[in-house]
């Protein structure tokens, strides 16, 4: 507790807390996935829910990913609202067929919607490996019917998993594993934290540079953008999206036509990465107020590698993220 | 349940018709042979349980009180069907028929069902939830990983495997080295019950007992119904490889005409008497066939609501032919949606 | 045949006797999927193989699209040219954790890669609903190690095939439904067709604006730059892609540096399409040469829907494109 | 065999000691207690079968001959572990020795092996694929699809289902309904044939009968091995949810001790040469040890190379850090690769 009577919460914690709380607030909110009851979850998020909730609403399933996602779009047309882990976002994969065909396009073919959401570990920098270090989202961008959220901070990560739990549409929500622990806040305990979805945050501000990116990547953007204050007196505003579809474009394009320069930073791999469908939709708008060309930092072209070298070579470091912003100030 | 037979067969008759004179938008897929598992099945519900149909069971929508007119529309892709001429066929989900509509992927509606199933359980309502699927269908990933959630979490579910000989245009012995299809419940730990799917009444009492296990929360059962696929795999597919005498066999195991003579034989039904449902039946679907035929298409413009509760805020392109459509325009959607599902109750 | 000796074959005979040809010609080819050897495929591309080849390579599979993919990979592994036939591309849904994490990342993972081909019709226009008509290929976009193909022309069908089949890596081959009988061309029976893989074409040559796209769109394109001739006497440039991955940026940077201009059509929908991932390419490359925002027409950003008139307005059609194009000729 | 079960057990102790001393990147997966099915069920096949194990299967790899150094070198993350840095664990596919490395996503393996199995069908090659799988593996959709679709095409495959009770935090019991696991094979119409997977020999027996059937030409068995994981799902797991009664229990089933008392007991070894054999193991892997330490990772930039045969022509983006490695690097990679595989032949 601070002197603001807030608790200092970790971005796992404000997850776990977001569920807890509107599974105590609403009946209808429940739980399924691989051994998230007794073992309390991989990640030990819902460690203890068992107990607090019964076998009713904290589910253990058989290893199923298409079974998990499947039983959460019927108890949805039921009005009930599931949450479905994925032990590791990796593992959605085996589910693609039920989120794209059956989730998705629910509502539009038939009037009933499907309000659930789906919830897994992504990322890397775990030495994990190709396996369990991915980031999906762009399997999923052009699928029209789903929301995606990629929180950064503990407040966010909170407010948006509530958003997501109460959407009446389906939402993937990913939670990078490297932030679980490291990322700390304090956040009111009184106050019921809600961020709705489709609303970007603006992390930093400045009047250079726009950068534009989500997850992980936040904070290694705010770095290069600290060091670059200091060391060359540039101020770039960093842009966390928090959501992913909808995209908050308006708030970028303002952005962009200030700084007339624009950065995109993502972990997922460069070619078909989100990055794309954000400069499409920069060009459309803001084409005008471009002073330089739209540029990308992101992973390389190949799956992730275990070994460290060869992972923090695939990752954008803060350097990678310095050399293309000084690039473009210079531009 | 002669009714439902005879209206099943009729609706798709029908429906053949339709299709010859071109007014069927897309392929038609026909229960010819088989309309007695999809009745005597959908017969066996309570009007509170909920029904997830495959392509093929027409029987069952109707046993589930769906209207021909509501079929017809689907198949016509008029505006004013159950998908709004979004979707086809039977994929149309109606809460308040108990209905839920498959999708294509084979194997998927199974595990939705179980969420369904699952909502009966937490809420403690003893509802139960019945299911249909081919064998060729019982071989994909989804369809096994349904079933395995299923019997794990000990759901109130009933799950006829439909063993039609064929799957597409591929016989079933040569996708499965299955003999005995109810040596499929051995990889759930659930009970398996075989049955003539041609004889209505067996069917029926199987499903009756099956449903009844499920309610009193003793879990799956999987009702194995040997019958035959008598037509392609759709209206376009000429069967050229499916031998006579096959057909010829099978054909005099016909569901409808076997039930009939059983009817008449035992006397629940005299000859007169049956001719009277079948004119009946008649009268309903001329109706209905003049009706849905003067329904328009649905507008272009209706394609751009509903892909969310809320519409995505888009981008504004310059040129765009797209006026925006409201949320308004986009809860109108439900509602109206609603309502006909009210009246084809 | 014409007096040049060439036979005239539809785009479905011409992915007909691709495999054939090269089935013929090597062993270590074989083919698998639903229903294609008794009854000869949906489409019957494949009628007449089961007598020809024999049980041992033409290979009907039970209904499980993982276990197909699955199968193609391990027989890659082992030397063999395995081409896995997708009933409608949209069943490649259920395979999608066997083409992203196996045969994907296969080759980078342990060096021994997968040289498959995945193939089915994709497409809308066919009055088939929403799952019977999808493109899928921004469902793989993101994937390093997969290679994809989107031909047009019957020619390129033939040709794009067969280097495919050769090709060491996965390759993601996508028919368009509509053009397999619409879609006729004299093609030579003498000669061996062989296109390879990552070569865009310049299907109709101008100055004043490029557009980019593929698939059937590419027909609806020339339609669109014909008739903007013919009223307003402008020269537009239409590049058919062909192959979507490896893309051949080199021949869309070359020509939107000519024209200043460009519009990318496609008919997946809009938000998270392959026009993104060009758009951002492009912007790299070429930005000083753009006199104008570059835009883009695609379906809208909603499931393909059913109904004769959604469809319709669902797709691009040649009015849409005559706008755009107007509208940036005009800019 | 001895040796092989004490090499396996070795080297797991080796690995946790490198664990804990911080050597270890990424996790590690114990087979503690399961090492007769992988050791009994690796001995049964030839040299040109394949093998296609589970993350916890070593002593089928050590079977197939992977040397000690390269296991170690896998899970230190070496440069010239066998997949170079890349991917870890058992993840390595070696041609050279019939070896097909699983992915994380459970049930996809089986359906790979598939393949290599139709290779040896369609060249009429007498030679088998053997692969392991849990029971919580067995309910995933690609498992079912791998099974049905082996039984189908009646390919040469043995499926070795290991049921240890547990599935990473979970028991069996709560996630399959299942009671004797012999049943799955219901689902596919094959033989399944259940052993005590804690007694090698027993394993071996029953690995060589079904291996001896799929080299007939007769398909698919699947031999149920029952047995326990002693160990959490992973070294991290702290396994506090296992009654420790329960342990013990199957600790005094040991499957290493059980066959060491049943070598001495009958004769084939004396105590002393029995410690002989677990000095040499000690010794070979001391020097495996010390040598693998001393290797490097690999350098970051090789992580450019291999996600194609031919690297991606790439966009030339102005401030990029990566020069571009070109085909002569990437093809250095298979060689290099090839050659280090024949050594640890
Ligand atoms: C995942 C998937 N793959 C392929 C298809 C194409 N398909 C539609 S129906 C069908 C055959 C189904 O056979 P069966 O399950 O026996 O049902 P039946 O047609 O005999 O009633 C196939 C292969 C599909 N719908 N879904
Ligand atoms: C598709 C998929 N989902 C989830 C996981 C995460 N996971 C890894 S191992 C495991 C448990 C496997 O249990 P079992 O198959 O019985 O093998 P065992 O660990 O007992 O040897 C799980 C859930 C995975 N690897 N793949
Ligand atoms: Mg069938
Ligand atoms: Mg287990």
């Amino acid at each position: 507790m601070d002197e603001a009577g807030r608790k200092e919460t970790t971005y796992l914690q404000a997850i776990r807390e977001a569920i807890q709380e509107e599974m105590r607030a609403d009946e209808s909110v429940f739980i399924l996935g691989e051994d998230i009851a007794v073992y309390g979850g991989a990640f030990k998020v819902t460690e203890g829910f068992l107990e607090e909730f019964g076998p009713e609403r904290v589910i253990d399933t058989p290893i199923s990913e298409a079974a998990i996602v499947g039983a959460a779009i019927g108890a949805a047309h039921m009005g009930l609202k599931p949450i479905a882990e994925m032990q590791f976002i990796d593992f959605i994969a085996p589910a693609f067929d039920m989120i794209v065909n059956f989730a998705a396009k629910s509502r539009y073919r038939t009037g009933i919607g499907a309000g659930l959401v789906i919830r897994g570990p992504c990322g890397a920098g775990a030495r994990s490996g190709p396996f369990h270090s991915q980031s999906v989202e762009s399997y999923f961008a052009n699928v029209a019917g789903l929301k995606m959220v990629a929180p950064a901070r503990a407040y966010d990560a909170k407010g948006l998993l509530r958003a997501a739990i109460r959407d009446p549409d389906p939402v993937l929500y990913f939670e990078h594993k490297l932030l679980y622990r490291r990322v700390k806040e304090y956040l009111p305990v009184d106050e019921q934290i809600l961020v709705p979805l489709g609303r970007a945050r603006t992390h930093r501000s400045g009047s250079d540079l726009t950068i534009v990116t989500y997850g992980a990547m936040v904070f290694k953007s705010a770095d290069a953008a600290n060091r670059i204050a200091e060391e060359d007196g540039c101020e770039i505003e960093v842009i966390d999206l928090r959501t992913l579809r909808p995209l908050d474009i308006a708030t970028v394009v303002e952005s962009v036509r200030r700084t007339g320069r624009l950065l995109i930073v993502h972990e997922a791999p460069r070619f078909g990465g989100f990055a794309g469908e954000i400069t499409a939709q920069v060009c459309e708008e803001a084409f005008e107020w471009l002073d330089a060309p739209i540029r990308r930092v992101t992973a390389i072209d190949t799956p992730v590698p275990y070994a460290p070298p060869l992972e923090d070579y695939y990752l954008p470091q803060e350097d990678d993220i310095v050399t293309a912003a000084r690039w473009l100030l210079a531009y | 349940m002669y009714r439902l037979l005879s209206l099943t067969r009729g609706v798709e008759e029908r429906l053949e018709t339709l299709f010859k004179q071109g007014h069927v938008v897309g392929g038609l897929y026909r229960s010819l042979g088989q309309e007695a598992t999809a009745v005597g099945c959908g017969y066996a519900l309570r009007g509170d349980d909920w029904l997830a149909p495959s392509i093929r069971d027409l029987g069952a929508l109707l046993a589930r009180g769906i209207h021909p007119r509501d079929v017809l529309r689907q198949y016509l892709a008029r505006g004013t069907s159950l998908c709004e001429g979004k979707d086809n066929t039977n994929h149309f989900t109606v809460p308040s028929l108990g209905l839920l509509g498959p999708i294509s992927p084979l194997g998927t509606q199974l595990c939705v069902l179980n969420g369904v199933a699952l909502s009966f359980r937490n809420r403690g309502e003893r509802r139960v939830c019945l299911t249909f699927q081919g064998e060729g269908a019982s071989r994909t990933g989804a369809s096994h990983e349904g079933l395995a959630m299923a019997a794990a979490l000990n759901l109130p579910i009933v799950v006829v495997l439909q063993h039609n000989r064929w799957s597409f245009g591929t016989r079933s012995t040569s996708q499965a080295a299955v003999e005995d299809w109810s040596d499929v419940a051995g990889a759930y730990g659930v009970p398996a019950v075989g049955v003539d799917g041609n004889d209505v009444l067996q069917v029926y009492d199987a499903a009756v007992q099956a449903v009844a296990r499920a309610r009193a929360g003793d879990g799956m059962t999987i009702v194995v119904a040997e019958t035959y696929r008598m037509l392609g795999h759709a209206q376009h597919d000429s069967q050229k490889h499916v031998p006579t005498e096959e057909l010829a066999e099978w054909e005099a195991r016909d569901p409808i005409q076997g039930f009939e003579r059983y009817l008449i034989e035992f006397g629940f039904e005299s000859q007169s008497s049956v001719e009277e449902i079948r004119a009946e039946v008649d009268a309903l679907l001329d109706a209905a066939v003049d009706e849905v035929l003067t329904e328009p298409y649905p507008q272009g413009i209706e394609a751009r609501v509903g892909a969310y509760a809320e519409p995505e805020p888009e981008a504004e392109v310059p040129w765009t032919r797209r006026p925006i459509v409201g949320y308004a325009g986009n809860m109108a959607a439900g509602p109206s949606r609603a309502t006909r599902v009210g009246e084809s109750g």
